[in-house]
């Protein structure tokens, strides 16, 4: 009786950060009733995931730079340029992987740390200084694939970002041992944390939640853990996008909530005039966002180039607006201060889900545009609802 | 028929959580000048709003009578249409725009939806000169001092066609000059027959200008004093307006010895470039260990602009003159750097710039301290709670948990969520702007209390407050500012609110 | 800067080029192939790119009539909206070749030199048929952007290969139910063309061509695996297909389509990733244009091999014929011609 | 000498407001230079002036929407969208073109104040409602111009709004009479305008500026007036594209600087609170701004469509950010309250200098994107400069 009195105020104290899961998994059950359960097959949650990768860790970088009340437009084209100059070092330079990828991450800093100098030192509206950037970045994509056209890249361990699979070990009934054991650590280290939270916090004498409701959580998310898992375990096992989005998002949920950093970039959204008063650096954090958006960029292209296994002379259009459709999708706020990354990964699943359950449905592609409009338009107007502002 | 123009009956209105008026009456008549007094927080403000439509009809209990008729105002254009302007305490100018655009906007010269600027020129340098304000009607509002926006909102008001105009504390931040012109030009409006609500904090200027005065206290009527009956003056005033014994309210401490002197300022200088002139002028002062230093003056005075300048420069000021912590010539750049030289500022406007309104109370008192419960940029979250717990009960905070949204806290609740904050710093000096300000007296009682525990233990404090009774009550010693200068500095002993106000009114 | 000029940036041009998008590595190489052919021309000639816009192709078109040029060789990004552009031209006495695409319903185009778009398409279906064996072969069929009038006519004419040896049983359509539908249909309306389309497009775009493939093999039951047909509408969004089917265990044998011989297919065709590529000799297809040209401003009229009716009016054309290249002939179509270097391809 | 150190105050006071003007001007002359005076041939100026319309238009409107500190992304599909509804009116249904052009733009208005309606009712950040509006006008429109692919006008007298000139009367040496007639009562009607501005300034005893600056001034504009005309006289006259051009520039300037209206869209722009405070309807300024650009987009697809004599498919595709770019260059500033609808006009026209002259010049598609990103970049920098904030 008190117990479903607890886990009843729960859930509506947490309406508004559960909506977007709750949409989700409406998406999900619809779409999987309509396909007759070919939506929630193995093959196809693991296809949807990859087709999501590269817009979600797009996602996420976005999230913080609307957090801080900006945008970024350059993304789409930055990715698609830094694509295609791993492309060419990989290929025509002959470089290494893994001397590779740390520069072109290194260079994605940097492109991302001149927008915010633009943004926070000469104080360019980010909306044009970005859009600037768009056009550079996409005639600078044109300039460096002009001699060769699409490049295409042998290098199968780059290949295999953006298609392999981590190794299977051993299949055990059709299931990837390998995977399952990645899966069971996640539900180890998982169980793990919570425990240790709750145990420090009974230390501290603080008030948690009955045990009844902390067994029953434990539970419910290591089910779905398990459950993913299984399902991806089913296909091919966990592929390297997934486990390169599953770090992205780690790390920066992570570095969000549990660092000063995070704290930080927090604050200068929320207030930037008490921010500043506070004694943190709003340059500063501008700076560290537009260059993680940067970093993040430059990841989305390697994973995008990577799936296609080749630099395309059209790499990224319109990847900036995906991604933001994708965070506003995922709870952020162009208020400021209001956004988790968590949310990014999930509006960027929910988007790529309504693609794959559209195209396995074959619904029309007119249709499919007008589709996601009307569930990003709605999305948004139900995250305003919940808020309770004007 | 009455002799009121304006009758407002038990008026009553609640924001969430804050009852700022109840059951309040108040009777103008017309052709004279009516002076709105009480503290900050009174409700004053509030009551002009209900009258102007701000709030609109139906949003307030009571009722308006106004020229004889009750009056249900839908929205701000139909009080404006009933000849009632309002001057409102935070400018309401549109920067970008010229002065003429400026006095006309929402009242254009017109003829079928199209503006005769040369006529609406013409018009705004006329009332450019009623309001005595010599600048081109080009100018953009925003290369102009607060001093000559006022006198642009007048203009605005005059604009109109007006027979109540309400100004809210118009003469703020308006300089000796400015205020008499001022004045002067109520009275003339009055000879033309223009009802007049002042609301002000300036008594003397209540005394010269008021034929009645409403006191308004804790958003109640407390009286109606009459010039002719030779009521309106400072004590009668006073009295009504504190309305309760000083010992009551300020808690004493224990006498200390006089400790070294941590912060000096040697004919300091803050230049501010944004609006091109100096806000702080040539400021001698210091500060001793273990004192509370008043920092009293009218509004607008400088004393913000004072102790920005001192928090690690945080408005980017160009500075002159020598600061010195503990004796060492020091220089701040940022008020990070501020921080860690043990110097914490609590801002005037809190929800502006002083606390994260959608984060929760525990994130608010961690914001400036994060180092504190880090260790290698990880935050302990165990050790936030525990901090922010421990301010909740030191402050008495009153709030469900410390999970709670501090922009649904209340005032007085969100100034202690602000003072924690910067406690949290464990600064050596702690600068409290208008501490106290549209706070109750209960809480204000509980923040009194905790300014002397700090001094207890041996922190320092400049308090800067406009409430003359809270600077008496607390302070060991008094600066007065006026002008962006120091008028003066007075003893305790000395101190009265006749020695305070005759320093700010030079 | 000015590298697609050999007339200088100022001085008069006598042939304007107009190409539609440096996007796609098929016009780059047909951009290559004019400088080639250009070297020793007397005339001037100048290159400029419509980025898949037709508005830009206007401008394009206007610019270049401001330089004077006297022909016109111009390959519409949509040929129907490119009729205002040339009927510009036409007014100021510039003769118009429509290169490769032809500018339809209007009487502004004097020549049209093509592979024939709906030739390229048939040559698609024709090799899925030539290829399979059996009946009830799965097929499963892509297209270019829904939004891309060029995108219908390679579908065009792949269909109208396809669709007998769809209705006799043949082939069994796999990813499109409107196309099931009108399997016995042989003509097929623009709007009927487009509800398959708006099923199997790829947008052109390789990445999309993925999530469909991808879908598609989701989608489909064991019974429509197996050896398997793929029209594919071109080499980008081929080679992602192939990927896709590829690593489809249950899938044991494919055949996929693909157009434009772009470096990275012929390396595709090589490794025996992409069953062919639809080769389209750019450089015969340029010799003609510019042959045609230069006959023009010498003042002679151009050959000719026959006419196409735009609508409007039948425009005389040269064909050039399509060659079909699958691992068998790669060698002698491509390298032995000369049109890509050996060097460049791995395992030859 | 008096008169000289007054041009000098007249110039240095307004450096910030004729900045655009001297882009313009030093662009000019850089290309007419660089292509040997081809550029600012009769023709050429012609063909660029029509090229820059459909663009200019929306610029007018996004200047609007930019002032009172919102977004429209959703314009450029609008456009697309609502010039294939008046290509179906026009051919399929058979509506003549004076009834199916009043119907589009009314049908602009709708979507536009939909628009308005989510953003100042609802209250969703214009960057995604407009974001959400642009995939759903993008399936539309793939939608209506699916059964035919793209749609052809035969409807000359339409067409000729996009492609036509006014009729020349009579040739007069090779120029067009209409047109020079045209420019001659634009010159009687500015000096006019001038001196009845001076003499009702006189009339009000304001200080006006001397008699020699007023003439100059007077000289210099019908000068450049004439020379423009004389040009255009030269190749085909006006066309009705920079007719329409023309009389939105008018109409909205009018509108801007001269009624109510105009007042309160930028006092809303400048101070939102202020504005409510002043009794202005700000939700209804809203909605009007919106409206407008909504029939601004509609005239746009007008235009466009009249311009190719056909809807396409892909009609609209990234207007809205080739309209943002030129309302930025034409200085307006996304903090609200600032812009003019004149500056549009000559960002738009910058833009397609741009592209025109480096298409005269041939240079490379990349270079062209790049420099177009550099000019866009350093237009807004300049401005920011010059206004001197930080
Ligand atoms: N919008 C609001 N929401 C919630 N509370 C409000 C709001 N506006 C005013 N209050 C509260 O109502 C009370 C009266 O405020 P009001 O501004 O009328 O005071 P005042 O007498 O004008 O003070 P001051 O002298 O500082 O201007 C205060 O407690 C204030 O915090
Ligand atoms: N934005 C501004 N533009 C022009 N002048 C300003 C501006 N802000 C403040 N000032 C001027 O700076 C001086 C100091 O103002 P400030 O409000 O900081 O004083 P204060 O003593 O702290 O008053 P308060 O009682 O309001 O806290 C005043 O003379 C005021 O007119
Ligand atoms: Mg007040
Ligand atoms: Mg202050």
């Amino acid at each position: 009786m008190s117990f479903i009195k607890e886990v009843r105020t729960l859930v509506s104290e947490n309406i508004r950060d559960y909506g977007m899961y709750i949409a989700l998994a409406v998406i999900i059950l619809t779409f999987t009733v309509m396909t007759n359960g070919l939506f929630i097959s193995s093959r196809n949650i693991s296809n949807l995931l990859d087709s999501a990768g590269y817009i979600a860790v797009l996602a996420v970088g976005m999230t913080l730079v609307i957090v801080i009340r900006h945008i970024d437009l350059s993304v789409g084209y930055a990715a698609g340029f830094l694509g295609a100059v791993a492309a060419i070092l990989l290929t025509q330079a002959g470089v290494s992987m893994f001397i590779t990828i740390p520069i072109i991450l290194v260079l994605g800093v940097a492109t991302g740390l001149l927008n915010g100098v633009l943004v926070a030192k000469i104080g360019i509206p980010s909306f044009v200084a970005t859009l600037a950037g768009m056009l550079i970045f996409r005639g600078a994509l044109l300039q460096v694939t002009e001699k060769t056209g699409t490049i295409i890249i042998r290098d199968d361990m780059f290949n295999a970002i953006g298609n392999g699979y981590i190794p299977s070990l051993m299949e055990v009934n059709g299931l990837h041992l390998l995977s399952l054991l990645v899966g069971m650590v996640g539900i180890i280290f998982y169980i793990y944390s919570e425990m240790n939270t709750r145990k420090n916090k009974m230390k501290y004498n603080f008030e948690v939640v009955s045990t009844g409701i902390f067994i029953l959580k434990l539970v419910f998310v290591s089910a779905i853990i398990a459950y993913v898992t299984w399902i991806l375990a089913g296909y091919n096992g966990f592929s390297w996008t997934v486990i390169v989005m599953l770090a992205v998002v780690l790390l920066y949920h992570f570095l969000t909530t549990k660092t000063v950093l995070g704290r930080h970039i927090y604050a200068v959204g929320s207030n930037p005039e008490a921010a500043h008063l506070s004694g943190i650096n709003v340059k500063k954090i501008t700076y560290i966002v537009f260059g993680s958006m940067g970093m993040l960029a430059a990841l989305s292209g390697i994973l995008f180039t990577a799936r296609l296994q080749s630099a395309t002379t059209t790499a990224g259009t319109l990847f900036e607006l995906d991604a933001i459709a994708a965070a506003y999708v995922g709870g952020v706020s162009s208020a400021g201060g209001v956004g988790k990354v968590t949310g990014a990964i999930i509006g960027a699943i929910v988007m790529a889900s309504l693609t794959n359950g559209m195209n396995l449905l074959g619904v029309g592609i007119s249709y499919q545009y007008m589709i996601r409009g009307g569930v990003l338009a709605g999305a948004v107007i139900f995250d305003v609802m919940t808020r309770g502002r004007k | 028929m009455s002799q009121y123009i304006l009758e407002m009956n038990s008026i009553s209105k609640e924001f969430v959580g804050v009852k700022a008026l109840s059951n309040v009456n108040f009777q103008v008549e017309k052709g004279e000048i009516h002076c709105l007094i009480g503290e900050n927080g009174a409700g004053k403000s509030t009551l002009m709003k209900v009258l102007s439509g701000v709030y609109p009809f139906g949003t307030y209990e009571g009722d308006i009578v106004y020229e004889g008729n009750v009056q249900q105002f839908g929205k701000i254009s139909d009080s404006v249409k009933a000849g009632i302007a309002i001057i409102y305490q935070e400018l309401a100018l549109f920067p970008d725009l010229s002065v003429y655009e400026n006095i006309f906007t929402g009242n254009e010269m017109k003829r079928g939806g199209v503006i005769d600027w040369n006529e609406t020129i013409l018009q705004a340098k006329k009332l450019l000169q009623k309001v005595k304000l010599d600048v081109n009607p080009e100018t953009l509002v925003k290369d102009l001092g607060v001093g000559k926006r006022q006198l642009i909102e007048i203009a605005k008001a005059l604009s109109k066609d007006v027979k109540l105009l309400i100004l809210d504390e118009p003469t703020a931040a308006l300089n000796e000059d400015d205020s008499e012109n001022l004045l002067k030009l109520l009275k003339e409006l009055k000879t033309q027959g223009i009802t007049c609500i002042m609301i002000s904090h300036k008594l003397k200027e209540v005394i010269s200008i008021a034929d009645k005065a409403t006191v308004l206290r804790d958003g109640q009527t407390i009286c109606t004093l009459d010039a002719t009956k030779k009521e309106v003056t400072e004590s009668i005033i006073i009295k009504n307006m504190v309305g309760r014994e000083i010992e009551d309210i300020y808690p004493k401490r224990p006498k200390r010895e006089k400790g070294e002197r941590i912060l000096e300022l040697h004919d300091w200088t803050a230049y501010d470039p944004a609006i091109g002139r100096n806000v702080v002028k040539n400021v001698n002062l210091h500060v001793n260990k273990g004192e509370i230093v008043g920092i009293s003056g009218l509004m607008g005075s400088g004393r913000t602009e004072l102790a920005l300048s001192i928090f690690g420069n945080a408005k980017g000021y160009k500075l002159q003159g020598d600061l010195m912590l503990n004796g060492n010539l020091t220089n701040l750049k940022h008020p990070n750097e501020a921080i860690k030289a043990g110097i914490a500022y609590v801002t005037e406007d809190r929800k502006g710039d002083g606390l994260f309104l959608l984060q929760d109370i525990k994130s608010n008192i961690s914001a400036a301290n994060l180092q504190g419960i880090s260790s290698k940029g990880i935050i302990n979250d165990n050790e936030e709670i525990i901090i922010a717990d421990k301010y909740k009960k030191s402050l008495y905070i009153k709030a469900s948990s410390i999970e709670q949204e501090v922009g649904k806290l209340s005032g007085g609740n969100q100034q202690k969520v602000s003072l924690g904050k910067w406690l949290f710093v464990g600064p050596k000096l702690l600068i409290l702007d208008e501490p106290t300000r549209g706070i109750d007296v209960g809480a204000k009682f509980e923040i009194y209390t905790v300014m002397n525990e700090l001094i207890e233990a041996g922190m320092s404090i400049i308090m800067i407050s406009s409430e003359l009774g809270e600077v008496l009550g607390m302070s060991d010693r008094i600066y007065v500012m006026a002008q962006n200068e120091l008028k003066g500095e007075l003893t305790i002993e000395d101190a009265s609110q006749e020695t305070i106000m005759e320093l700010a009114t030079q | 800067a000015c590298s697609q000029t050999t007339g200088g940036g100022s001085g008069s041009v006598d042939v304007g080029i107009v190409l539609p998008t440096k996007d796609e590595p098929r016009w780059v190489q047909d951009e290559q192939r004019f400088k080639e052919a250009l070297a020793d021309s007397d005339y001037t000639t100048e290159i400029l790119f419509s980025q898949g816009s037709s508005a830009k192709e206007k401008e394009n078109v206007e610019t270049l009539l401001n330089k004077g040029i006297k022909v016109l060789i111009i390959c519409p990004h949509d040929g129907d909206a490119a009729a205002a552009a040339v009927e510009a031209a036409k007014k100021d006495g510039v003769t118009v070749i429509s290169y490769d695409r032809l500018i339809t319903n209007t009487d502004a185009v004097d020549y049209y030199v093509t592979f024939d778009s709906v030739a390229v398409g048939a040559a698609q279906g024709q090799y899925l048929v030539d290829n399979v064996s059996g009946s009830d072969v799965p097929l499963y069929l892509y297209a270019g952007a829904a939004s891309d009038n060029n995108a219908f006519l390679f579908f065009e004419g792949a269909w109208n290969v396809l669709q007998p040896k769809i209705a006799d049983g043949t082939f069994k359509v796999a990813n499109s139910s409107e196309a099931e539908a009108l399997k016995d249909k042989a003509m097929l309306s623009r709007d009927e063309m487009s509800k398959i389309l708006g099923q199997v497009t790829t947008n052109w775009d390789p990445n999309e061509a993925i999530n469909k493939a991808q879908t598609h093999l989701t989608a489909v039951g064991a019974d429509l695996k197996g050896d398997v047909a793929v029209l594919a509408p071109n080499d980008g969004t081929a080679r992602s297909i192939a990927d896709v089917f590829a690593s489809d265990g249950d899938v044991s044998s494919y055949i996929v389509t693909g157009q434009d011989a772009e470096k990275a297919s012929i390396q595709y065709v090589i490794d025996g990733k992409q069953s062919m590529t639809v080769f389209k000799d750019v450089r015969t297809l340029v010799t003609d244009a510019m042959g045609m040209a230069v006959s023009i401003l010498d003042g002679d009229t151009p050959e000719t091999t026959g006419s196409y009716n735009n609508g409007s009016v039948d425009v005389n054309a040269k064909q050039t014929d399509v060659i079909v290249v699958n691992q068998e002939n790669v060698q002698k179509e491509l390298i032995d011609s000369g049109y890509y270097e050996a060097s460049e391809f791995e395992g030859l």
